[in-house]
């Protein structure tokens, strides 16, 4: 029975998508399926905190080499699912009244399918299926629906993912080949692979980490996230950075922890040194960009080599801090390109220096910004500092040294966000800007936002609830040292 | 003696191959396939004598042997259509697809 | 003593073929010029010939030993593989005389032939039977080239079969007999050597390949799309037969001529303007995958477990490939810069075209990409690791020109007026469309290869 | 669990009902009445602060957990409460300097457009300053400072329309983010290594903790006290935030905000003062800033000005008393200077409501003690409190810190005598210009006028505070003993000796003779340098040159942000991803032309691959 209940959960967008796709008026069914799904996420919650679904029967005929399809959801996926349906909900009232085609409504559905999917698999196949399923939805949704470049960017987008889940292949197969040459049996289950040690062990990793790393994105492969948020419409810049983002850190949260325990330890310098390159050249990036859509994608790169410490540093506090602050990010981070997209749907203009003086003529756009700046740039009592705080903890816990590089990047955050929201919203009008086409938000504007607002002080003020619900699965990945 | 057979069948067909990689007309290029499926066939030939199976190897003489010229009249049909659609049977003549 | 079924199993489907072959060659002789029979009637009854053929497949053979034939279930599904190749092939074709059905039957029964031969002797017939009819498929195509194809491929393919009885002939030197034993010795070796490169040069594999573009490119869609399914199939079952022989040299170059056969046919395959060429490259890309995938299982010392990756690749790029040139032939397209706004123009055929690119490039949920996962899994199963990562990086290659395609058909504006669809019947759409869907379902279900593997461990 | 006392949940309940109310029903409908709800608080808080002071006074410190805000496993950190006597005198001082502040504000900003948005963040700037004040931890007191922050970005640059209050505000935030990564940094390595951050924890562990992390931690906390406190590298953002209203520079850049990094300091001062050397670095950094910074309030024109730069030179005097191990003097100088400096900038927003200007110049004012007495008599009174003259408060506190310099003596008896001798000089040069004579070439006010009542009776509070304050210095002392941390020296507060009061008066008296005899006696002088010495001028007005420190660094970041962003990111690893596709197409064109289509060509490349497998069979 508890399968099913999951297998519901994330077919219930797919469905939806197809309604979506045959009706004539596409965005109500949308708007109604995600709601549903959203709503339906909640109830979860009670199993979910329990951990009643991982002891679910076996109930699922295995298919070929031990592959099985295979679903559970505890505290970390249930929250990323969540983080997705209400996204979702998000990005499809915010582009209520723009006149998209049936496809584009039935692709984000098809895409909060395929991303439920992925937080809930566990077996490492399925996972993969989701994994790659999630790419064409967003392939076609940054394609089509995409700024000028999209093309080029659409392209670039997949290919790297592409490139990256290759060698996520290679490595599962690899690995549960020599699972099988270790104990004898054929088993996708993420629980139950144990990885080998040595050197075979090590290519394994190095390979499904490679996968992973495309996804978060670590510093050397993360030259495809610019250009696709910059082309991406809103809704998919929002999808984007509050979602995809999130699996590569979840990808070594729930696979590569648990079955490379003690391999995973002996790396985490080097990874962790990953984690703070991408910290500081996030920033210093960030710092110097001139298109509004580009320097939030930089900051992404730079709040996810937060998040990559947290979870590297395999303490407590790091650990929930690190997924603690993936949430967080989704939110920020969808507020803030929710409202570059409302800025562009008015001025039609990305650039920082295209606006300017905007506190008079949309003093609600304005505060809303202000406050998600504020969450982005880590100020206490919002939620962006609770998580890259509790990270920061844990890094100070393993590698004292290295938290000065973690500290200089959350300083260097304060130095790209608020010159640019300065710049935009209370700065000098240029003469070229288009500040008088502004209007301040409608209902439906300020009322999505007022959620996502909403959230950023609940968690940033009252986080305990929230880790309690993040803590099972977790606290479990803290080695015995 | 199977040496010497051996040392034939190999000159015939390396001089076959010689002919179908160099030469230019079709035709010699033809005759060049024919001189290396003939001395497959005189080994072949040569080897039924000494082999204890009986009489798979001379089978095996005759069915090439038919089957070569079942190709010969598919080949030489190819070439004369070659021919008559005004192109001179030549190797380069045949250029147009490429890439 | 040889039992009715086992020579009902080997011999129907090459007797009842060659029985139809007749039927088809007396309908055309019967009629006299001035009323001519029917044009469906000689590609209904080919179709016939080929579908109680297949039934006859079915009935599996015990491993029978009566000479020359030998039967197994790799020969047997591949065999029902090049057989369902030759339907679409049959039902697309352009209603002209009864040539082309006879020759495509003919074509058949040299396939036929090999999937249940026992001997190098047999082997070589079904070879030769194969290929002799298809110059003549490729020299009757409507394109204006047609002939120039055929004669490349003429002279190609009898080198090949030149090479093959050279081989055959020092292998019978060494072992003494024509059978499909292993033959002691360096000689032996040699021979298969030899035999090899010509099951090497029959599927496409990359020094070898040279001919198959320009036949490809030239010859009609259906007729493309059938060499590119059966035809390979049978070379894929041809090389299989012959990795029987073989002591282990031979199979230690296998996953490196598979690596190299679908980086380069990957590699060529980008920059291609014309959609045939393209397809062609692609298929030699996807033959380096189906040789990796007889590399696997040969190393892994041939069990029947095996074998399910090599059918179940060859069954998942017969809907692929065959969907794929069909849709070709449907839709009447042959540049690639035609594609251009397709979604705009004619979105049906995009969306179909589209699943048909997604399949062929190996993106999860489709068939093509459990292909491609059976190949890896055996591959790592048989410790071949470097053409592994090497294949992956080809798959990553080919990805440029199949969502490049997409691209164009999706996120361009069409430039210039939309080619006149034409009136291609709604029936042939369907089939398009069916190939298209069944490349999907494939993918999602993969009962199949469980079938097979419960079957092969019997 | 310890019985937490109303008083405290008040602390924090009033202000937020206050904003909440404020937020969603005053602003929309009468934003007018804003202020209303506001001062409600203020009123409570004050209250409460008093009781809390009066509980501590009776030696009833308390140190609570309210409730559990990170939690991970077993870690969490608490937010919770710390009332002790450092705490509980900066709190009272803080609430009622407030508090009365608030009410000047009421009609010093009547008539603003933004006159509900600029009540709420000053209301949610007092909410974090008390916040920090009592909090208990130093990830609860990160919380707070950061939350100053925040809110002096946005009141400092509450005129957004003008340039220098936008660059100003942005100034003010990014220096004090450099100065949190003090902060951040300590509490961080604290967290790593003892994975708790309770003031009362860490007190007792104080000695066993190693000499490197205490040398550590002790100079993060220098250093983020200087960022917030404006000691010398950190202090140019203060004179530039005087951009803001005046009740903001009141309120913050004098009295509250200003005093939380040496708050910091105090509250850290087991950690500091067992680090060898460190005090002496803060004395000499302190003195330094005051004497400096003294020195340019002397040069300044600006009203506000004058007055931002006396703070930094006062903040430098308290450092230097703490530096000297005299931690009471320290903090009771901190309690007297927010009453005074909170008067003198009133007084000066008086001087700028009636000019209907923002700030005003000397040049603009003179003469005016006839036309606008209390003025006159308040900025008196506090002046002579700053200069310490006897009987004001200043005198008391200052002369504290002046006795522990002579107790310290050497360089310290100079520094501290240069101290009160410049003070003395440009707050007596400030009264003269304003209030007595006016100049031949100054343009005098068209119509001075008093000052509303509701400006006016809190200034008059805050005045009699100026004076009254200072006697209640071994009050205050007591008060500090409460929840003290046993490892320091209790802070004493010893009786000057006649000796240095009279030595402290000579100096006073020294200033302000000079003082008179500049602005009376030669009537120009203070315009006449400027125009014969330019470059001298100039020279002061980038504040001895310093100003182009930090206006450097920040050209020097973006320039390194821009060459990281543009030409390596961008223009040449992004171009070599890029690139690659191009390699890709120039490989497949090449393996294209590798296809001739000639037969002969195709035959021997049949014959290769033969010949190669061929080799290989052999060769195996």
């Amino acid at each position: 029975m508890s399968q099913d209940l999951l297998t519901l959960f994330w077919v219930m967008p797919a469905v939806g998508g197809l309604c979506a796709l045959l009706g004539r008026q596409a965005r109500w069914p949308a708007l109604a399926f995600s709601a549903a799904t959203a709503l339906y996420g909640l109830i979860l919650l009670g199993p979910a905190s329990s951990g009643a679904w991982h002891s679910a029967p076996v109930s699922s005929p295995s298919w070929a080499f031990g592959i099985r399809y295979l679903l559970d959801c505890d505290g970390l996926s249930l929250s990323l699912c969540w983080l997705t349906a209400f996204l979702t909900v998000a990005c499809v009232i915010a582009s209520w009244n723009k006149d998209y085609p049936p496809a584009y409504w039935a692709a984000f559905l098809f895409l909060e399918s395929a991303l439920l999917g992925v937080f809930l698999a566990r077996d490492l196949f399925l996972f993969f299926v989701f994994w790659e399923a999630v790419l064409i939805p967003m392939f076609f949704i940054i394609g089509l629906w995409g700024m000028e470049g999209r093309r080029h960017a659409a392209m670039k987008f997949f290919l790297f993912t592409f490139f990256g889940s290759i060698f996520l292949l290679l490595g599962s197969i690899a690995l549960v080949t020599r699972h099988h040459a270790a104990t004898g049996v054929w088993t996708w289950d993420m629980a139950a692979l144990k990885g080998p040690g040595g050197l075979a062990g090590l290519a394994i990793f190095a390979a499904m980490a490679l996968g992973f790393a495309v996804k978060i994105p670590l510093v050397p492969l993360h030259t495809w996230l610019p250009d696709a948020h910059t082309e991406a419409p809103a809704a998919g810049s929002v999808m984007l950075a509050g979602v995809l983002l999130k699996m590569g850190v979840y990808g070594f949260l729930r696979i590569l922890w648990p079955v490379f325990p003690k391999l995973s330890w002996e790396l985490m310098p080097w990874l962790m040194l990953l984690a703070g390159v991408n910290v500081i050249y996030g920033a210093l990036c960030a710092m110097a960009q001139k298109d509004l859509k580009r320097l939030i994608a930089y900051s992404s790169v730079a709040h996810l080599g937060f998040c990559l410490m947290g979870v590297l540093s395999r303490t407590p506090e790091g650990l929930l801090g690190g997924s603690l602050q993936l949430l967080n990010h989704g939110i920020t981070t969808g507020a803030l390109f929710l409202m570059v997209g409302f800025l562009y749907e008015r001025g039609h203009r990305r650039g920082l220096g295209d606006y300017g003086e905007l506190y008079g003529r949309a003093p609600w756009l304005t505060f809303f910004f202000g406050v998600a700046t504020m969450s982005s740039v880590g100020l206490p009592g919002l939620n962006g500092f609770v998580g890259e705080f509790m990270s920061l903890i844990g890094v100070a816990r393993v590698m004292p040294r290295f938290v000065f590089v973690g500290v200089i990047g959350v300083t260097l955050a304060a130095a790209y966000a608020l010159p640019a929201f300065q710049s935009v919203f209370l700065g000098p009008a240029g003469k070229a800007s288009v500040s008088a086409k502004v209007t301040d938000l409608d209902r439906r504007e300020s009322s999505l936002l007022w959620a996502l607002c909403g959230a950023m002080f609940a968690i940033g003020i009252y986080p305990a609830p929230l880790l309690r619900v993040l803590e099972p699965f977790l606290l479990g990945l803290v080695p015995a040292r | 003696m199977s040496a010497l057979i051996w040392a034939v069948s190999g000159l015939l067909f390396f001089l076959g191959l010689a002919a179908v990689v160099l030469r230019r007309q079709l035709l010699a290029v033809f005759l060049g396939m024919e001189l290396m499926v003939v001395a497959a066939a005189l080994a072949l030939g040569h080897e039924a004598t000494r082999a204890a199976a009986g009489a798979e190897g001379f089978v095996a003489v005759l069915l090439v042997l038919a089957v070569a010229a079942a190709e010969a009249v598919v080949g030489l049909t190819l070439v004369l259509r070659v021919h008559w659609s005004g192109r001179p049977a030549e190797a380069d003549s045949l250029r147009e697809l490429r890439g | 003593m040889i039992s009715l079924a086992s020579v009902l199993g080997l011999w129907g489907p090459a007797a009842v073929l060659a029985g139809g072959s007749l039927a088809v060659l007396a309908i055309g002789l019967g009629a006299s010029d001035e009323h001519r029979p029917p044009a469906w009637l000689m590609r209904a009854t080919a179709a016939a010939a080929v579908l109680l053929a297949l039934a006859l497949g079915a009935v599996s053979p015990e491993a029978a030993r009566p000479p020359l034939l030998r039967g197994d279930l790799l020969g047997s599904s591949l065999q029902a593989v090049f057989l369902a190749a030759g339907l679409p092939f049959l039902f697309m074709m352009d209603p002209a005389d009864e040539v082309p059905p006879a020759l495509a039957l003919g074509s058949l029964i040299g396939m036929a032939i090999i999937a249940v031969s026992g001997s190098l002797l047999a082997l070589f017939i079904g070879l030769e039977l194969m290929s002799v009819p298809a110059y003549l498929l490729v020299a009757r195509s409507r394109s204006p080239r047609a002939l120039e194809a055929a004669v490349k491929y003429f002279f190609a393919g009898g080198a090949a079969a030149a090479l093959f009885l050279m081989g055959m002939a020092v292998h019978f030197s060494a072992a003494g007999s024509l059978d499909l034993a292993a033959a002691p010795g360096r000689v032996g070796e040699a021979g298969l050597a030899l035999m090899v490169a010509a099951a090497l040069f029959k599927l496409g594999a990359v020094p070898l390949h040279f001919w198959l573009p320009d036949v490809y490119e030239a010859s009609d869609p259906e007729l493309a799309g059938f060499f590119s399914t059966g035809v390979k199939a049978a070379a894929v079952l041809l090389l299989a037969r012959l990795t029987g022989i073989s002591q282990g040299p031979i199979l230690a170059v296998l996953p490196w001529a598979a690596a190299l056969t679908i980086l380069f046919g990957a590699a060529v395959a980008l920059r291609q303007t014309r959609l045939q060429r393209l397809l062609a490259y692609s298929s030699i890309s996807h033959a380096g995958f189906m040789l990796l995938a007889v590399a696997a299982w040969a190393g892994q010392g041939r069990p029947l477990s095996a074998a399910g990756a090599v059918f179940f690749y060859a069954a998942a790029y017969l809907f692929m490939s065959a969907g794929a040139f069909l849709w070709l032939k449907v839709t009447g397209l042959s540049e690639r810069s035609e594609l251009k706004g397709l979604a705009r123009s004619r979105p049906a055929d995009a969306a179909v075209l589209g699943v048909l690119l997604l399949a062929l490039a190996g993106i999860p949920p489709t068939a093509g990409f459990v292909a491609k996962f059976l190949v890896f899994w055996e591959g790592f199963k048989a410790g071949i690791y470097a053409p592994l990562v090497l294949a992956g990086l080809g798959a990553f290659l080919s990805l440029g020109y199949y969502l490049g395609m997409v691209r164009d058909m999706y996120f361009d504006e069409p430039e210039g007026e939309a080619a006149a669809a034409p009136e291609a019947g709604m029936t042939r759409r369907c089939l398009v469309s069916a190939f298209a869907v069944l490349a999907l379902l494939l993918g999602v279900m993969p009962w199949l290869v469980d079938s097979l593997r419960a079957g092969g461990s019997r | 669990m310890i019985e937490i006392p109303l008083a405290v949940y008040l602390l924090f309940l009033a202000p937020l009902a206050a904003l909440a109310v404020g937020f969603f029903v005053t602003r929309p409908l009468k934003p007018e009445w804003t202020h209303i709800p506001i001062l409600a608080s203020c009123v409570v808080v004050t209250c409460s602060a008093a009781s809390l002071a009066g509980m501590v006074y009776e030696g009833r410190g308390l140190d609570g957990t309210l409730f559990y805000w990170m939690v991970a496993g077993d870690w969490s950190v608490p937010f919770g409460v710390r009332i002790d006597g450092v705490g509980v005198s900066v709190l009272s001082m803080v609430s009622l300097v407030g508090a009365l502040i608030h009410v000047y504000a009421a009609g010093y900003m009547k008539g603003e457009p933004g006159f509900a948005r600029f009540f709420l963040v000053f209301h949610l700037f007092y909410l974090s300053m008390i916040g920090l004040l009592v909090s208990n931890n130093y990830v609860q007191f990160y919380l707070f400072w950061e939350l100053v922050g925040v809110c002096s970005y946005f009141l400092i640059g509450y005129w957004m329309h003008k340039e220098t209050a936008r660059r100003a505000a942005m100034q003010a935030f990014l220096t004090l983010r450099v100065a949190d990564f003090g902060l951040m940094l300590a509490v961080l390595v604290i967290l790593g290594l003892y994975r708790n951050t309770r003031f009362a924890a860490l007190y007792a562990v104080a000695g066993a903790l190693p000499a490197g992390l205490l040398a550590l931690l002790g100079v993060l906390f220098v250093w983020a006290a200087a960022g917030k406190s404006a000691l010398f590298p950190l202090y140019f953002w203060l004179p530039d935030a005087m951009e803001g209203p005046t009740p903001v520079s009141a309120l913050m850049h004098a009295a509250t905000m200003v005093t939380a990094g040496i708050f910091l300091l105090v509250r850290s001062w087991p950690f500091i003062s067992l680090v060898p050397g460190l005090p002496e670095f803060i004395a000499v950094v302190g003195a330094a800033t005051a004497i400096f910074a003294a020195l340019l309030a002397a040069s300044q024109t600006d009203l506000k000005r004058i007055l931002a730069y006396s703070t930094v030179s006062h903040l430098g005097l308290m450092a230097f008393g703490l530096g000297l191990r005299h931690v009471g003097a320290g903090v009771f100088h901190l309690v007297t200077h927010g009453f005074f400096k909170a008067v003198l900038f009133l007084c000066a927003g008086i001087l700028a409501h009636a000019a209907h200007k923002s700030t005003v110049t000397v040049s603009e004012v003179g003469g005016l003690w006839r036309k606008m007495p209390l003025t006159f008599v308040c900025f008196t009174a506090a002046a002579l409190s700053l200069a310490g003259f006897p009987f004001t408060a200043g005198f008391y506190s200052k002369d504290a810190i002046l006795d522990a310099a002579f107790a310290h003596g050497g360089w310290a008896v100079a520094a501290g005598l240069a101290i009160a001798a410049g003070s003395a000089f440009y707050i007596f040069r400030m009264l003269f210009l304003t209030f007595f004579g006016s100049r031949a070439d100054q343009q005098t006010m068209e119509h001075p006028h008093e000052a509303p009542p509701v400006m006016a009776v809190p200034v008059a509070f805050l005045a009699l505070g100026a004076i009254g304050v200072g006697w209640l210095g071994h009050g205050l002392m007591r008060m500090l003993l409460s929840g003290w941390p046993p490892s320091v020296p209790p802070p004493g507060l010893t009786e000057p000796s006649h000796a240095v009061s009279a030595a402290a008066l000579m100096a006073a008296a020294l200033g302000a003779g000079a003082a008179y005899w500049t602005t009376m006696r030669l009537p120009s002088w203070d315009w006449d340098w400027r125009r014969e010495r330019p470059a001298l001028a100039a020279l002061f007005a980038e504040d001895l040159g310093w100003r182009r420190v930090p206006a450097a660094c920040v050209s020097s970041a973006v320039w390194f942000a821009d060459k990281v962003g543009r030409v390596l990111d961008h223009d040449s690893w992004d171009a070599a991803i890029e690139g690659s596709a191009g390699a890709c197409r120039r490989v497949s064109e090449a393996g294209g032309r590798l296809a001739t289509g000639s037969i002969s060509d195709s035959l021997w490349w049949v014959m290769t691959g033969a010949a190669a497998l061929l080799a290989w069979a052999g060769y195996r």
